[in-house]
């Protein structure tokens, strides 16, 4: 037995003992047992990532389990870096919701909350071990299973019941995809082992199908535009601790399978595939972040900054792939490490950030920014990892978010020596949407934090607010650390994950690209820096300051009322909202947000130059969306209809049918090839 | 010697490219005119250019020409047709200025990419302008279908002749004189006929906005 | 062309006007002596119109015009009282600029002074007794320097603004 | 060791000059419209009277607002140190490149901005809301821009960007040089808050971008902002003479390459100030709706600087 497969024992066992204790035992014991058993997995998880990833063990294990093929699990530098994605973010998460749930004692169900809870973590290991086509898709499926009923845990509103119908729905969609995909690497075959595929030989263009059905399968999963309708739905209704694990972790598993697909499992294709996972990459990252700035539920706009941040991820692996297909390994690497770098750097802030979403709905009551304002003083904690959260995900060194987007930015300029017409068209204009995204992601979580954290408290519940309960401080502190560490020592990281990246996909192996130090230059790429020694001039230069200043500057201060032109009161009513703050950009880029707005206007019945009330609507319509799946929706709508005609509620029809079926299929299994 | 040769044919073309998108960026006629007249003053400027460095004595007499006739001549007569029209800005184009420019970036970007193999085989030292050239015919074309005024249009269709000579003088160091001066014959007829046209729609409509005209139909 | 003519233009009539009256220079390089000494020489100006018929203002906008140039003498005027040093303050104090009047008093940092400009401010002058008006300015916050005339013209203003400077208190050591 | 007095001794200068700046362009604004206007050395007495008053505080505002001014201060010094002013290659050449530049001074952008929203004020929000939007909007011409330099001297890092146009002169002038420098110069006027974006001078709050933020500041936080902003405009300058026309910048630390430096950069720093004072009195302020037609136009320069510098690679 090696330590490796000790913790692989430790991951199952601790998720089914979490589960069972969840199911079985009622209250607070439940809850808090099946939280342990969803940590202790997740830590375990976590461990073998490390592990796998440090001594560069590479576990194979098959069990009888499954039918035909049996549980295929293999461990290599990819997956182990995803598992330790799935482990930060699903321990720092599990804490989190030990506390959480509690608050829906008595209300929703804990049993199912805590037990898929469990399901969903043990699920995501599995998925990035599996080593066969059908370990993957059956784990998928329960992945994406144990994901709905978690969505569906405030099973009495109906907002969240369209939403989980609708992640079904588009989930189920890539799913086929996905089977096809598989299907066709396979060669027909559902129980073939990746080493198969590896090998086998395919034609160009079952190639191209297998990858684009693979981006549209693993994109629909990701919340790539256009197939990301599901995602500004169901993550905001989830519960917090879900919402952050589905964010941060989830939808990521889109990113990994669409990297073992087509770099290992395909070894990578012609220049289009890279260029189309770009392209669809940046256009999601920019119109994840200009609905995001439209959206003043806090948790619908961090959603729409998960489609933004898999954007930038895309893009990363989109660049890679692009380079692979030139030849240009080092360069590659180089893409596909800024890609599995913001992967990793997003689970952490972006789970982060819906905690703390998590924690001022726990405190509030309320998603709507507009009710809220105040939080730093009444929620100091919170708001200080909100902050960093903020600031990370808007690339501000230097936190982690800044170091990969800066290799993303690498990775995108290191493209130019390569002398081809359609890449120095490609990628300025990809360099520009990636610089225009951070922009306007730095704008949004200014409004995000500053509304909904700064200036005076909106409603009555925010102005009551209290601290979130030490276990969801312990579960934001975690990642807070997280996101510092990460961005400061990207000299560490980066090498790590060009040695997990090696092998892969004929990348390769030894990384000698990267040198270390604490400043980290990157071959084939144009420049160089150090979080670190910005970080601590940072400090160095804040503390200088502070330290002249308080001993020359004069050091009188004197508490007084707000400057507001010398107005008698001031009220919450007279800040900047959300929408308010959004308004110049949402004017600028009308064209994209079509608003329609709507001004009704009581008169006062003896004068026209007297007003009553006002009323001024105004509302945005994603319209792409409406153009897109309108028509598909009365497509399926109007194929239901033809369909029901089958439906005669006759017993004999249906066994006719049935029949009819038998028959057909056992003709085409005797059918001589 | 040819280094600073393409680097200033490279700079010419830029220079006119980017009076060209002055039409897409400023909504005054005058600045259009005066844009316009820059630009041919600059392409005149590249002619003499291509003269000297590539010892094509007849492209002095052809930059005298083009300056004369477009840098000094034709503002002169459009500044008299704006004098009788008055001041009537380009306010509500279909397409709007911030959109225009990022469209007109990218069809520079366009023009880059479809002259690619074209500057790939080509030896000569001018051949990096052409790309720019060809996005100034682009962006010309763009300007005559997103703008409404017939005077904006005048002076988009001038600017797209001006492409279509830079490009002449660069590929191929000029077409001989005589087709110089029959494309030039030709253009100052279209710009007369076109002039004639703004006169008439002007005098009909009391306006020379083109969508005016949309009512001939009726 | 027509951008460099008129370029050309803007820069050959770029002589400085010479400043008006003697009267105003001299209160002029008076001002500036003592705003040197007291306020290194940077003074920055809140206007509150507590009330007052613009006429005085009309003759405190001279005060920034190319004629007077209050600026060359390290004298602006600012858009919060956050920013500035010295309160200028006209009109009759209306009841509605009672408290919008104490609060920029409240809101403006120590060292501060207050200059009341016009007869208004001091008397109330046609308005007194009305029933809007509260009262002069020296009723809701202290005053420094009263500056009489209606309109005062920009050169009293400067020597009011100049008397009021006279009567900050000159802090020393860690300042 | 000398390398990194060279660095403090750049820094300081930086710090010495850039309010001297702030007062010339004044100066040079109030020639032009025919007032004597203040002395150069006027922004000099105002940060030393503000560093003498009190600071009032919104009851309101919280910790953000009271750190807001030393990340920023901190922030811009902190780039000061990356961009060379005086010589190439400084000691913290690699510690950031233009990429990191950028996003440093953002990172002050952002805390400004929080500071903005904290005490609850209208006319702090506003800004807030114009200086995030302007910001956005200008981040796509810089990092082509930045992508136009990248290609001609193959590194993000400014030294080797510096000194691969002194090795190669004729760069200098070459389109893509010239048409990055065009964008960037429309960036820096919006950066900085100079006039067709905003006005430094407006006392109307409706209008303002950057001065409704700080309008809430007073004492010495006022003093570390306004500071940080001539420090700001000083490293555009800077980087726009010393990117762009690089002769001067001294390659050995000799004393006479090094006061040929500093006489070099003060020629630059002069001409540029002339530059943007020449222009701020020519043209209006833009409408707020405007701005994203002047932004867009300055990222078409800076993608014609991109194909310009494809074409003659």
């Amino acid at each position: 037995m090696t330590i490796a497969s000790w913790l692989l024992y430790i991951i199952v066992g601790a998720h089914a003992l979490g589960a069972l204790a969840a199911l079985g035992l009622r209250g607070a014991a439940g809850r808090v047992l099946g939280a342990t058993g969803a940590g202790a997995g997740s830590l375990a998880t976590l461990g073998l990532g490390a592990w796998c990833l440090g001594t560069g063990t590479v576990l194979a294990i098959t069990a009888p389990i499954l039918p035909l093929t049996g549980l295929a699990l293999r461990v290599d530098g990819v997956s182990a870096f995803f598992l330790i994605v799935a482990g930060v973010a699903g321990a720092a998460a599990s804490v989190y919701g030990a506390a959480y749930s509690a608050h829906y004692e008595g209300r929703y169900s804990l049993r199912l909350l805590g037990a898929m809870w469990n399901v969903l973590l043990l699920s995501l290991p599995i998925q990035v071990l599996a080593d066969n086509a059908l370990t993957f898709l059956m784990t998928w499926e329960v992945m994406s299973l144990s994901a709905y009923f978690l969505v569906l845990t405030e099973h009495d509103r109906r907002e969240t019941v369209r939403a989980a119908n609708w992640y079904l729905v588009v989930t189920h969609a890539g799913f086929a995809a996905l089977v096809a995909a598989f299907l066709l690497l396979a060669a027909g075959d559902p129980t073939a082992s990746f080493a198969a595929m590896r090998s086998a030989v395919l034609a160009p263009g079952t190639r191209d199908a297998v990858f684009v059905l693979a981006l549209i399968g693993f994109g629909a999963k990701a919340g790539i535009v256009p197939l990301h309708v599901w995602l500004p739905m169901a993550h905001p209704v989830a519960p917090s601790h879900v919402s952050a694990l589905m964010s941060g972790v989830v939808i990521k598993m889109g990113v990994y399978g669409l990297l073992r697909v087509s770099l290992d499992l395909l070894g990578g294709g012609p220049a289009w595939w890279g260029g189309l996972a770009l392209g669809v990459g940046a256009v999601s990252a920019l119109l994840g972040v200009l609905y995001a700035l439209m959206e003043h539920d806090l948790k619908r706009l961090l959603a729409y900054h998960s489609i933004e941040n898999v954007g930038i991820i895309f893009m990363g692996l989109g660049a890679g792939l692009v380079f692979q297909s030139y030849g240009l390994p080092a360069l590659a690497t180089l893409g596909f490490v800024a890609g599995l770098y913001h992967t990793l750097n997003h689970a952490c802030f972006k789970g982060l950030l819906f905690l703390g979403a998590g924690s001022v709905l726990h405190a509030t009551h309320t998603r709507n920014m507009e009710e809220l304002g105040g939080l730093i003083h009444r929620m100091p904690r919170t708001a200080v990892g909100f902050l960093i959260g903020a600031a990370a995900i808007s690339a501000l060194p230097p936190l982690n978010g800044f170091a990969s987007e800066w290799l993303v930015f690498q990775a995108l300029l290191g493209g130019s020596t390569i002398p081809r017409a359609e890449i120095a068209v490609v990628m300025p204009i990809a360099v520009a949407m990636l610089a225009l995204t951070s922009g306007l992601a730095v704008a949004c979580f200014v409004k995000a934090f500053g509304i909904t954290f700064l200036a005076l408290p909106r409603s009555a519940e925010a102005a009551q607010a209290q601290e979130a309960p030490l276990a969801m401080q312990i579960g934001m502190g975690a990642l807070v650390l997280a996101c510092v560490a990460l961005g400061l020592a990207p000299f560490f990281v980066v090498p790590v994950l060009g040695s997990a990246l090696g092998g892969v996909g004929g990348l390769p192996t030894a990384s000698v690209e990267f040198s270390l130090g604490t400043s980290f230059r990157v071959a084939g790429a144009v420049g160089q820096m150090s979080p670190l020694l910005v970080a601590l001039g940072l400090a160095l230069l804040i503390g200088l300051t502070l330290g002249s200043l308080r001993a020359f500057a004069d050091r009188r201060l004197r508490p007084g009322d707000t400057w507001g032109c010398g107005r008698i009161g001031h009220t919450a009513r007279m800040e900047y909202t959300a929408t308010a703050f959004a308004e110049p950009l949402r004017r600028i880029f009308a064209e994209l947000y079509r608003p329609t707005q709507d001004l009704s206007i009581d008169f006062h019945p003896a004068s026209r130059y007297f007003v009553e009330s006002i009323e001024y609507r105004s509302a945005i319509h994603p319209w792409f969306e409406q153009a897109l799946y309108t028509p598909v929706l009365r497509l399926l709508r109007g194929a239901a209809h033809r369909v029901r005609r089958l439906q005669a509620g006759s017993l004999h029809l249906y066994l006719t049918y049935m029949t009819i079926v038998l028959v057909v299929l056992l003709i085409v299994a005797r059918w001589p090839r | 010697m040819s280094d600073a040769f393409s680097q200033l044919s490279v700079l010419g073309s830029s220079l006119t490219l980017i009076f060209g998108l002055i039409l897409l960026w400023r909504r005054g006629v005058p600045a259009y005119i005066s844009a316009f007249a820059a630009q041919s003053a600059v392409l005149a400027g590249v002619a003499a250019v291509v003269a000297h460095f590539g010892r094509e004595a007849e492209l002095y007499w052809v930059a005298a020409l083009l300056f004369l006739v477009k840098a000094v001549a034709i503002p002169k007569l459009l500044r008299d047709m704006e004098r009788r029209f008055g001041t009537e800005r380009e306010l509500q184009p279909y397409v709007n200025t911030a959109t225009s420019l990022v469209v007109a970036g990218l069809l520079v970007l366009f023009g880059y990419a479809i002259m690619r193999p074209l500057v790939a085989v080509s030896r000569l030292p001018t051949r990096a302008a052409m790309p720019l050239a060809m996005a100034l015919v682009l962006v010309s074309l763009f300007v005559m279908i997103s703008r409404k005024k017939a005077l904006t249009q005048v002076v988009g269709f001038l600017m797209l002749e001006n492409g279509i000579a830079l490009l002449a003088i660069l590929g191929t160091y000029g077409i001989p004189l005589i087709i110089e001066l029959g494309v030039f014959l030709d253009a100052l007829l279209g710009f007369i006929v076109m002039q004639i046209f703004v006169y008439q729609i002007h005098d009909t409509f009391e306006t020379i906005d083109v969508e005016q005209l949309n009512r001939l139909r009726h | 062309m027509r951008l460099f003519a008129k370029i050309l233009k803007v820069g050959l009539v770029t002589e400085p006007l010479g400043p008006g009256d003697d009267a105003v220079v001299r209160v002029a390089r008076a001002v500036e002596a003592k705003a040197r000494k007291l306020l290194g020489r940077a003074v920055a100006i809140r206007e509150v119109d507590a009330g007052s018929c613009n006429g005085c203002e009309v003759e405190i906008t001279g005060l920034m015009s190319p004629v007077y140039d209050s600026e060359r003498f390290g004298i602006h005027f600012v858009a919060s009282p956050r920013h500035a040093d010295l309160l200028l303050v006209t009109g009759p104090v209306t009841r509605n600029m009672e408290i919008p009047l104490l609060k920029t008093y409240e809101a403006t940092p120590d060292p501060k002074v207050v200059v009341a400009v016009g007869d208004c401010a001091q008397t109330c002058g046609v308005f007194r007794g009305s029933y809007a008006v509260v009262g002069s300015v020296d009723a809701i916050i202290p005053v420094d320097v009263f500056v009489g005339g209606c309109p005062p013209e920009p050169a009293d203003i400067l020597r009011g603004i100049l008397t009021a400077l006279d009567r900050l208190p000159v802090r020393k050591g860690r300042a | 060791m000398t390398g990194f007095l060279l660095e403090a001794a750049q820094v300081l200068l930086a710090l010495a000059l850039a309010p001297g700046l702030v007062g010339l362009i004044r100066w040079m604004k109030a020639r032009l419209q025919n007032r004597r206007g203040a002395p150069v050395r006027q922004p000099y007495l105002e940060l030393r009277k503000l560093f003498r008053k009190e600071v009032v505080l919104s009851t309101n505002a919280s910790w953000i607002f009271r750190a807001a001014p030393f990340v920023v201060f901190a922030s811009t010094v902190a780039v000061g140190f990356l961009v060379p002013l005086l010589a190439v290659p400084l000691p913290f050449d690699e510690v950031g490149d233009l990429l990191v530049v950028v996003y440093l001074l953002l990172l002050g952008t952002f805390f400004l901005a929080l500071a903005g929203l904290d005490p609850g004020s209208a006319f702090g929000g506003m800004g807030s809301s114009r200086e995030m939007t302007v910001a956005a909007l200008a981040e796509p011409t810089l990092a082509v821009a930045i992508f136009a330099l990248a290609l001609g001297a193959g590194s993000t890092n400014l030294g080797q960007i510096v000194g691969r146009t002194m090795a190669d002169p004729l760069a200098a002038v070459s389109p893509g040089h010239l048409l990055a420098f065009a964008a960037l110069f429309i960036v820096m006027l919006a950066e900085t808050g100079r006039l067709p974006v905003d006005n430094p001078a407006t006392h109307l709050e409706l209008t303002m971008i950057h001065e409704a933020m700080v309008l809430e500041y007073s004492g010495r936080y006022l003093a570390l902002i306004e500071w940080a902003a001539a420090l700001k405009l000083l490293i555009f300058f800077a980087l726009l003479g010393n990117l762009f026309v690089p002769w001067g910048v001294a390659a050995t630390l000799t004393p006479t390459a090094l006061s040929l430096a500093v006489g070099a950069l003060l020629v630059k720093l002069v001409v540029l100030a002339a530059a943007v004072a020449i222009f701020e009195t020519r043209v209006a302020k833009l409408r707020l709706f405007r701005v994203p037609e002047l932004l867009s136009a300055s990222f078409v320069l800076a993608l014609l600087a991109v194909t310009s510098s494809f074409l003659l690679r």
